[in-house]
């Protein structure tokens, strides 16, 4: 694993949340530092106070960041007690994190269309490089996958960026294509011409995506999640299976191509 | 208050602090680079390395418990040669101002042998070695190879005939004061420990480990009192210097090691949560040592009154 | 959702539910009348009692650390006989509503032969008895008599001549699977696991022990992970039922004792701080039993999957 | 060790909070079920929310309670993670207590005359059996022992509950006597008739109350304090020698015969 180069121990403050959608949290934090450098893809690994019996900090993707406010969003669902006291810090509350981490997205030389798949939380991950290839004039179209329609979530901000398509699948089928966004990417990477495919989302569907886009002969990243201890390099409870051997998630990735990734 | 002398020496590797790092918690310093000066330590020991590089255990690989985490990393590392290509170029410059030590791995007695001959061979800036004697010995039936008195020095003592730099033995949790003898008689130059407690955490809903093993090490601040208590039977049990690990994330944490005889002491998860932690605990333990009115900080080792 | 049947059975003890306290946290069980319902536990273990009364250690005999506590009590008690004259009317009473299983103390193999004879004569309403041998040994130099297979069976195989009644070996954190076989080789019908752990907590500005002596015994959740990997040793050890024992909080921290293998669990530590936990505890493992669709819970005695 | 006779565990409200000398609080409870029930010498077990890695109770008398009102009054000095915990619970913090915990101070009958003796953050718990005695029309006298002038403390309602004897002493001679409160109470038991002398303190100022009532004598009752795991009777962590052997200071105490004790 690589050394990082810019991580440090950031101070940050709360700036207020609110519920995105049932379970899921938009939270908004001021932390100059980390908004002007971080980049799309790559994330911090944030300390929640509340519980001193919890020392490990939890690892954030960010939505988007104002470098001239000095601010960042994040999205998150309320999985267990770290995300649980995330979403309850009230304005104000300081802390500190570790940030920039890891290696973001990657932009292939030359390209003009991408598609982008976000499931469930790994919405977020994908808003940033939404943006990102928005600025680039890259034409983007995105797949979002939720589990039933309350919980889509960032769809005005997703069309505001102009997303050339925008797909829904719900696996209860309440609204969109009933499914998961495998059943709609299929088709998109058959008929579309994407340069790129970018997808963010439960390990599941990141693998089911990397074989349609293997089968279709398409360039596919994902951005992975595992447990981390420090998130910098340091321990190597992140490392996975890859082509190239074991390679730690927090800093070879989050971002992986998808064909180095041993599902 | 008046300056505290705090160098020591760990059984031939000089420390110009007692504060050390524990070995799979702070790679191989680099890492660390942007966020401390990793130099001011008294040493750093990196992730054990085997002879073969090592793909570890499959994901997950660690979980949180109250006051600690478990891990079943389960000593992945690139191999001597692998890590040398890596990191020999930072580690030899650092090793101009701290001591290095390089962590051995191995799952047989061949393994740790293997392995010792490269590094000493390619790591002519090491101050000394660790062994690692507690990880799975495969070639013995799955327990550790250092759960016994024999198996300990029966490694301890190949090992010796394979280097003369300094060798310090990071001993499992288990017999401690037998297992510290017998490392000694084999010709160890220090002991550290501890090395993680073996434990479970299951998910009840779905039956199954939150970790791909049964059974992790666990580590942090839950284990403390009992990592302060097998330090203090180690060093009652044998003359050579001690290295004291095991859940400190403050200079009294630290202190308590001194105290019951180490000569130094790593940091280990606190590393990974607040990566300047053993600078914090190396400035907190010297104003310990200043407050206790010493000059030089030997002469808290084995203070503890009882 | 419907009712499980909680029901089991701890080698002859009958427990209408696998929640029973952990010896030396729940005084002898009256303590906590006016806190909750005592007689709704599955049993009701007390403070060990040897056949004379024992002083104990002196103060002070307790210290917080991080996610537990230390004591150092000593095993003070009574004596059976003035027990039995304080709690046996008490516990006679309570003996119709749930098991009632008295601790036997001793610090020599004739000294558990004679409390246990006492109690058997003196308790006839007493369920079982449970031997606690992890007591120092005076006669062999005070090393616990539970810490080597050969200390345990001695003591167990001596008072297995004492009794008729179901026996329920306490063992302490060392060498669980040789002593487990140990003891069910001697004739116990039950194993219950852990004792507290060796540790020690040091005031590092008067360099002394917090406790009157210099190690003491570590309970709560910070043992917990440890607690389950042993109690899934011990279970994997012998055939016959095993208690769980280590930092249960919850109903999930109990759950995982059941499913590694344990037919019963004690509750301890946290009896002391919130006097009616281990009711909440049976609660919260008979919702788990439920949304585990189990009819039985024996059906998820070690159920871990691995 | 006797059971408990009323102890249950008690919802509580802090109602307010404010330092009462340097390192000194006084807190407002609010616990009707305590108020209504708890007597001079008795204690109880809080529950001190905010690190979830203590989870101990801390054992506290009480200065006065009002049973009208519902409320208990508390003095404690910070002298560690849980007193400082406590002294910054914002009011309205909701937590629980098991009280009323262990034997108060005894009264023996036509007592007429008694003595006081206070020192540092035992002064809370005379404070309530000042009160006592005020009611009980006893006259009684008070020797508060400081450790320097700023820390003497409740001196005003002291008089005002009708002391008829006031005497300070500090450790540093800033006010009053300098030296330890043994240095007045010696002569005050050998000038004054009192019935029964009631000492809460530091064990070395107990201990030498002790001896001079012992030579003079004069009854004496002390209220013990050692570390508690529980508070009420089930796991011997406070347990004393005395000359009955060893008693637990949560049930058969705190207050103890000063002749029963074993120094
Ligand atoms: C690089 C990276 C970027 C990330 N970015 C984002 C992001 O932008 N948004 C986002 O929402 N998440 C993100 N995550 C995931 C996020 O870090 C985790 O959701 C978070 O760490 C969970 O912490 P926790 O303490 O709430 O849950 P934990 O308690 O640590 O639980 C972790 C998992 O275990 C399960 N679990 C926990 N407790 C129990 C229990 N008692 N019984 C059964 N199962 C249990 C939960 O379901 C959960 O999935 C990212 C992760 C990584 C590695
Ligand atoms: C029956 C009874 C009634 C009581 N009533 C009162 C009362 O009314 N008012 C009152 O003020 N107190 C009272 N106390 C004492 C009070 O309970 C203790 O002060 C309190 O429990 C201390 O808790 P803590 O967590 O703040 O300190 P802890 O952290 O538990 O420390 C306890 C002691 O250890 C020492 N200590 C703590 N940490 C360290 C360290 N790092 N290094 C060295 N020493 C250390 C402290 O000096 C302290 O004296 C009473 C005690 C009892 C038993
Ligand atoms: C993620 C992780 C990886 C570890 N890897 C090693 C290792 O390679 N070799 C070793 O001897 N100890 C290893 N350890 C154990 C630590 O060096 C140390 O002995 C243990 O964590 C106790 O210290 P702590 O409580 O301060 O973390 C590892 C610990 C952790 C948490
Ligand atoms: C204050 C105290 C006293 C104890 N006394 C005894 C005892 O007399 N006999 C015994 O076998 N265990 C004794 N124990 C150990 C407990 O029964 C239990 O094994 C241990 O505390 C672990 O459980 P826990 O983490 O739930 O507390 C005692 C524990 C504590 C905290
Ligand atoms: S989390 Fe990746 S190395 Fe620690
Ligand atoms: S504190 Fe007195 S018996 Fe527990």
């Amino acid at each position: 694993m690589s050394a990082p180069s810019n991580a440090r121990v950031l101070p940050v403050t709360i700036l207020g949340s609110e519920p995105l959608a049932p379970g899921f949290m938009r939270t908004s934090l001021a932390c100059p530092d980390l908004a002007c450098q971080i980049q799309p893809g790559q994330f911090f690994n944030i300390s929640v106070p509340g519980d001193a019996r919890e020392l490990l900090r939890i690892p954030m993707s960010y939505v988007g960041a104002d470098p001239s406010q000095g601010t960042v969003e994040i999205a998150f669902r309320i999985v267990g007690n770290g995300t649980r006291r995330l979403a309850g810090l009230p304005t104000g509350t300081r802390t500190d994190l570790i940030g920039p981490l890891g290696h973001g997205w990657r932009y292939p030389e030359g390209m003009r269309r991408a598609l982008i798949v976000g499931g469930g939380s790994g919405v977020a991950p994908v808003m940033a490089l939404a943006g990102r290839l928005a600025r680039m004039d890259v034409e983007f179209h995105v797949v979002q996958g939720a589990r039933t329609s309350r919980e889509v979530i960032y769809e005005n901000e997703i069309r505001a960026l102009g997303a050339a398509r925008f797909e829904v699948t719900t696996d209860d089928g309440s609204r969109g294509t009933k499914g998961f966004p495998t059943a709609v990417v299929g088709g998109l990477v058959a008929s579309e011409c994407y340069d790129q495919v970018y997808a963010c989302g439960p390990q599941p569907m990141m693998r089911g995506i990397a074989e349609l886009c293997r089968k279709a002969g398409v360039p596919c990243m994902v951005s992975l999640e595992t447990g981390m201890g420090c998130g910098f390099g340091a321990c190597a409870t992140c490392a996975i299976d890859t082509v190239n051997g074991k390679r730690g998630v927090c800093v070879d990735g989050p971002v992986f191509d998808a064909e180095e990734v041993i599902w | 208050m008046s300056k505290v002398n705090m160098a020591v020496d760990l059984g031939g590797i000089p420390m110009k602090n007692p504060v050390n790092t524990a070995s799979g918690t702070f790679g191989f310093g680099k890492q660390f680079e942007n966020m401390m000066d990793v130099s001011a330590l008294g040493a750093v020991t990196g992730k054990g390395c085997s002879a073969q590089p090592w793909p570890g255990n499959p994901q997950p690989r660690m979980h949180e418990v109250t006051s600690g985490m478990l891990n079943s990393v389960g000593l992945m590392n690139p191999g001597v040669r692998g890590m040398v290509e890596k990191y020999g170029d930072y580690l030899e410059a650092l090793s101009g101002k701290t001591s290095v030590i390089c962590q051995v791995a191995g799952h047989s007695v061949q393994e740790y042998v293997d392995a010792l001959a490269l590094y000493d061979e390619l790591t002519p800036w090491a101050a000394g070695f660790e062994l690692n004697i507690s990880c799975p010995n495969v070639s013995k039936g799955g327990a550790a190879m250092g759960s016994t008195p024999e198996g300990a020095s029966e490694v301890v003592r190949e090992c010796r005939q394979v280097t003369n730099r300094p060798l310090v033995v990071k001993l499992a949790p288990t017999r401690v004061p037998e297992i510290a003898s017998a490392v000694q008689e084999a010709g160890a130059d220090a002991i550290s420990l501890i090395n993680t407690i073996p434990a479970m955490a299951i998910d009840v809903d779905t039956r199954r480990s939150y970790l791909s093993r049964p059974t992790a090490g666990l580590s942090g601040p839950a284990i403390h009192p009992i990592a302060v208590r097998m330090a203090w039977e180690a060093c009652n049990a044998v003359t050579i210097p001690v290295c004291g690990i095991g859940g400190i994330m403050t200079g009294r944490d630290a202190a308590e090691f001194i105290l019951v005889g180490c000569t130094a002491v790593s940091v280990g998860m606190a590393s990974m949560v607040e990566p300047a932690a053993s600078i914090r605990v190396l400035r907190e333990l010297e104003q310990w040592a200043q407050s206790q009115g010493v000059s030089d900080i030997s002469e808290l080792r084995g203070a503890f009154l009882c």
